[in-house]
């Protein structure tokens, strides 16, 4: 079965067009296609079409149909707007934030398969390669923050770091409970261990008893280090303006605006890999219905794994528009005192069922 | 007290308010005016200014009078007889009920009267006001400086011969 | 003092629930930092400016600078006739501007001593009714965004409008109305305004359980909430608190039924205190629950007063207003119940003039507002946030 | 005048067509800072709120003048507020509107005659650009004076200066005692 997937990426690298490796190309450049698509797009207009949703509103719609082009107008704005650095600002560290924080999101994308046949580097530490690179973004929003020189970008920042920093914690270890049920830290691996005919029933959520506590802590974790609600004290409006992003204009801010975009669908395809089968179909074959079958391939396997991010996106968005902030301490009380605890619990329990019972 | 019988005309809070002055009057003797019978706001007045603390105490801490909570501090300024003056609203709240007003007056130029924000915490930032529209100054007070014009706004806005200064920090003031 | 030597320091704070936590951080030396909040800061509410020294996320002491929004009412007061104050009343608390025309019409009507037509007090009450839930759902929406929930500030926003054109369609103007005059008011109601405001207060009776829902029973809002800032009773009293702050203190005291002023003693409201089994007693909690359920009573109120007023063909609502405005010699404090607390006014009339002599307004917001820097000591930057919020602070008044 | 400068003046279809694209983009994400200072301040939140939803027009509030290209100055600008709105201007980046919302921004409103401590118009100190009058302005003539901003924009180009844009902007604009004649013409024939 892997091999008829490969066969079809294969065949289509091998695709030459006038001398030109075109398949290639084209296998590389779909994945970072859709992140521009998805990131420059849809992440930031759907949030606004979330939230007005939520809020008895119309949101964007003026410009463009339904205002589909907001983003777009965003952007080119944001590209005209003059760009201010502090005169006592720290200049290298000012400018080499938001880089930072847009290239570490984005890196990640390099090892994330968006089908059987989509991935940019099948490496074999996939899945810490993708962990360590989202974790850079901290030494970006340090720079960022403190670069600023402002009293209120320092304070975004520090909490920033200290909030990504624990975090990392619980859902390294949430993550590592997933990489002992496939044995591979791979994450096309993953996608492959979760293949089958019954669909969902193979994924490593419903394979474990205990799977279901990991996936929660990793999702919990997941909304700390994108700094999403209700764990976003970082940036908190009300408290610190606009966090360690507050004196930055134009295009450096746009950046980090979708650098934040970017790493949110990255967590989420790391979860949907990782516990609900990646770009594997959830439905099962029933008897002569093979619906399994007929949603798997290529197409449709780019297709569930997009599908499953954007539905842990919403969720995102859907606490964030719920819910209010916590408090620093309270952060940090969550992260240590249950989150750790349970995840090492997690940890153990399916050491055991791994080891003894399966 | 030979006016038994217009006291039956009386607001009972006229009469509430001529007790507590009683209390104050045998206290404090001379530095306790007559009562005002004003039926809309009854009051006394505090001749001596530097007193005005200890009254203020009494007030607060006799279980006869009990007033808890100061409603408010205003300021006035009466330029005929070349005076200033604040106004007190008290009231024992939730204890004893009774209202009554106090008033203290001080010299138009470097007129003194001593800080109740002591006694009552609502009275720091009400005298500072009072300070900041008006000029006088409050004794002991712990922070008196301008509350709402800027530190370096000149003259005292609500004295009744209040100049506008024509340009702050170079911006025209007037229309 | 025991000397601690140079490099140690010695830090101590209180934690929520009343324990003191000292900690020493050891060859740290530990500089305060001087954070200037405001006078433009999302959750400064306006104009306020709070200048705080913070040993890191700690705020050691926040001392708060007015005048940002200093319009000079009391001078405005003294240059204009009694009627042509009432426009400045409605701009001082923008948000309740109907409660603060009351305010400022029952004090000038002590001073002259007319009687009001019963309707006029019964359409004063509605009004002023109707405006105290609009302006307890900017308190609750403005609160909820200070502690980052955003949706319920929208929700707020939304059954306010409601409210607003309610009154828009009774007085001519969405938000500061001048409607409330010194013995009557502008309009009499418009035609089927009692079957509207029916229709309002049935619609609006589930949007507030919803909102309940959505805010004070969040988990997290509870936590952010309960146990921060607390305010003893007979040190809220000494502070001249008032309103819902002081009732979120514990004390049942309410000026609608204190003074009894208007209708209010035919009316059948209860004083709304916390009773301790939510919050603590005196908490940013207390505060926002009083409010919450004084929308409650508010619409019980407008109920009542909808349904016992008298109906009057041909009612002329000036009838009651004098010719021309000029107490008799002498002065008055007046007040009412605000939304924010004890609304007074100070009047001294000379006699001779139309004008003033002297109009002080004793703003509540300016009162509660002064417990601010005993209130934020120790409390971390969020809890100062959560604080200001829950004092519920309109710059307009603050400053007048 | 130089040749480059020559050449742009003359609105060459290059030139136009990119300016109509990023006059589009401003126009279409004008982000206001949320900077309220009295009553307005109230009408420009329920503006933002859900029954006007300034959103609509991707117009979205910022916190920090760093990340807004608008200002609306909404209330009274006291005398010790006043260098602060400076301060605030100065600290947006260009390009960069004042719209002043509200009679007290205006010209002082009510205060103007007796307010020792307000600023009479906040003119006074930073240029502006679209002024909104009323005392609170509703929020429907808020929404047409961000629109008027919004065609402000769309008359701007590489070359010109704003007062020229705004010179353009008050030749298109049309008299509205006529466009009353108009409608009360129409409303009689039909």
């Amino acid at each position: 079965m892997n091999a008829s997937l490969n066969a079809w990426s294969d065949a289509l690298s091998e695709l030459h067009l006038l001398g030109l490796p075109v398949g290639l190309v084209v296998i590389a450049a779909v994945p970072l296609v859709f992140i521009a698509l998805y990131a420059l797009t849809y992440g930031v207009y759907g949030e606004r079409k979330i939230s007005a949703f939520m809020q008895d509103r119309l949101g964007p719609m003026e410009v463009g149909k339904w205002g589909i082009l907001q983003t777009l107008a965003d952007i080119l704005k944001l590209l005209q707007k003059e760009d201010i650095v502090n005169k006592s600002a720290d200049k290298f560290l000012f400018v080499i934030g938001p880089g930072i924080l847009f290239v570490g999101a984005f890196l990640a994308f390099a090892v994330l398969p968006f089908g059987p046949a989509f991935i940019g580097a099948d490496l074999n530490v996939g899945l810490f390669y993708a962990i360590g690179i989202v974790a850079l973004e901290v030494v970006g929003i340090l720079a960022a923050g403190w670069g600023s020189n402002n009293k209120w970008a320092l304070y975004g920042a520090i909490r920033s770091v200290a909030q990504i920093v624990s975090y990392e914690i619980p859902a390294a270890i949430a993550i590592l409970c997933g990489t002992m049920m496939a044995g591979t830290l791979s994450m096309q691996q993953f996608n492959l261990l979760q293949q089958g005919e019954y669909g969902f029933l193979h994924f490593f959520l419903f394979q474990n008893p205990i799977a279901w506590l990991p996936f929660l802590i990793y999702f919990i974790a997941s909304l700390a280090e994108t700094n999403r609600a209700p764990f976003d004290i970082p940036e908190a409006e009300s408290e610190l303006v606009a966090g360690y992003f507050t004196e930055y204009t134009g295009m450096k801010f746009a950046v980090i605006f979708l650098a934040e975009y970017g790493s949110m669908f990255m967590v989420s395809a790391i979860l949907s890999i990782v516990f609900l089968g990646g770009w594997n179909s959830p439905l099962p074959n029933i008897g002569p219905l093979s619906l399994n079958d007929w949603t798997t391939g290529p197409v449709w396997g780019a297709f569930w794994i997009v599908m499953k991010g954007f539905f842990f996106i919403f969720v995102q968005m859907w606490l964030r528009w719920t819910l209010p902030r916590l408090r620093v301490d309270q952060l940090m009380h969550l992260c240590w005192k249950v989150l750790t605890p349970f995840a090492f619990v997690a940890f153990v329990l399916i050491a055991v069922w791994e080891i003894y019972v399966k | 007290m030979g006016e038994t019988q217009e006291n039956t005309s009386q607001l009972p809070e006229v009469i509430e308010a001529k007790a507590v002055w009683a209390v104050l009057k045998e206290k404090f003797g001379d530095a306790v005016s007559e009562f005002d019978e004003n039926p809309t706001m009854p009051f006394f007045e505090v001749l001596e200014p530097e007193r005005w603390l200890d009254i203020a105490l009494f007030m607060r801490d006799s279980p006869k009078l009990r007033f808890t909570y100061m409603a408010c501090l205003s300021g006035v300024d009466y330029p005929e007889e070349k005076k200033l003056g604040i106004v007190c609203n008290l009231e024992s709240l939730g204890e004893l009920g009774h209202k009554i007003a106090v008033k203290v007056r001080c010299e138009r130029e470097g007129g003194v009267i001593s800080s109740v924000a002591r006694v009552w915490k609502t009275a720091e930032w009400h005298e500072r006001e009072a300070f900041d529209m008006y000029g006088m100054t409050f004794s002991n007070h712990p922070d008196l400086r301008r509350i709402l014009c800027p530190e370096d706004w000149e003259g005292y806005p609500l004295r009744k011969d209040y100049e506008v200064q024509e340009t702050y920090h170079g911006i025209k003031v007037p229309e | 003092m025991q000397e601690l030597g140079r490099a140690e320091h010695t830090s101590v704070r209180v934690t929520p629930k009343g324990k003191d936590q000292v900690v020493i951080e050891k060859d740290l030396s530990s500089e305060e930092m001087i954070l200037n909040m405001g006078p433009q800061h999302p959750s400064t509410h306006g104009v306020l400016r709070l200048e705080c020294k913070t040993d890191g996320e700690v705020v050691i002491e926040a001392e708060p600078y007015l005048g940002y929004l200093h319009r000079c009412f009391e001078k405005h007061a003294e240059m204009v006739d009694y009627p042509g104050i009432v426009p400045f009343v409605d701009r001082m608390d923008y948000l309740a501007s109907m409660n603060s025309d009351f305010a400022f019409c029952i004090a000038v009507e002590k001073l002259l001593d007319i009687e009001i037509p019963r309707r006029i007090e019964f359409i004063r009450v509605i009004v002023s009714e109707f405006n105290r839930i609009a302006s307890h759902l900017v308190a609750i929406g403005t609160y909820a965004i200070d502690l980052g929930a955003f949706t319920p500030f929208l929700f707020c926003f939304r059954d306010r409008e409601h409210m607003l054109s309610l009154l828009e369609w009774t007085s001519g103007a969405r938000m500061l109305y001048n409607y409330i005059l010194i013995g009557g008011v502008a309009y009499d109601f418009p035609e089927g305004f009692k079957e509207r405001a029916l229709e309002f207060v049935g619609y609006f009776r589930p949007k507030a359980l919803e909102l309940q829902k959505l805010l004070t029973e969040n988990e997290i809002f509870v936590k952010r909430t309960k146990g921060v800032g607390i305010m003893p009773a007979d040190v809220a009293v000494n502070y001249g608190w008032s309103g819902p702050m002081l009732r979120g203190s514990g004390v049942r005291w309410d000026l609608r039924r204190m003074d009894g002023y208007s209708i209010y003693p035919e009316l059948d409201f209860k004083v709304c205190v916390p009773d301790g089994r939510f919050s603590d007693i005196g908490d940013s909690l207390s505060r926002h629950l009083v409010r919450a359920m004084e929308i409650e009573e508010s619409l019980n109120i407008i109920e009542q007063c909808l349904d016992r007023m008298p109906e009057e063909e041909g009612f002329d609502p000036k009838a009651a207003i004098p010719k021309r405005i000029r107490p008799k010699a002498g002065e008055v404090y007046g007040r009412a119940e605000n939304p924010r607390g004890e609304l007074g006014f100070y009047i001294q009339s000379d006699g001779k003039s139309t004008k003033p002599l002297r109009c002080k307004a004793r703003s509540s917001c300016f009162v509660n507002l002064s417990a601010m820097k005993e209130l934020s000591r120790g409390q971390l930057i969020p809890d100062l946030v959560s604080i200001i919020g829950s004092i519920d602070i309109v710059l307009g008044e603050v400053d007048r | 005048m130089g040749l480059l400068d020559a050449k742009i003046s003359k609105h060459n279809v290059l030139v136009t067509s990119v300016d109509n694209v990023m006059n589009w983009a401003r126009l279409s994400s004008l982000w206001p800072m949320g900077f309220g200072l009295a009553c307005c301040a109230i009408e420009m939140m329920a503006t933002n709120a859900s029954n006007y939803d300034l959103e609509r027009f991707g117009i979205f509030p910022r916190a920090s003048p760093r990340q807004s290209d608008l200002m609306i100055v909404a209330g009274t600008v006291t005398m010790k507020m006043a260098e602060r709105v400076v301060r605030l201007y100065e600290q947006m980046p260009e390009p960069r509107y004042v719209l002043s919302m509200g009679s007290c921004s205006n010209c002082g409103g009510p205060y103007w005659k007796h307010g020792y401590h307000v600023l009479k118009g906040v003119d006074r100190i930073i240029p502006v650009d679209v002024y909104v009058p009323g005392c609170p302005p509703r929020p429907e003539s808020l929404i047409g004076g961000l629109m008027k901003i919004q065609e402000l924009i769309r008359m701007e180009q590489i070359g010109i200066s704003r007062a020229e844009a705004l010179k353009k902007l008050e030749e298109k604009s049309m008299d509205p005692s006529q466009l009353i004649q108009e409608a009360r013409k129409s409303a009689k024939a039909s």
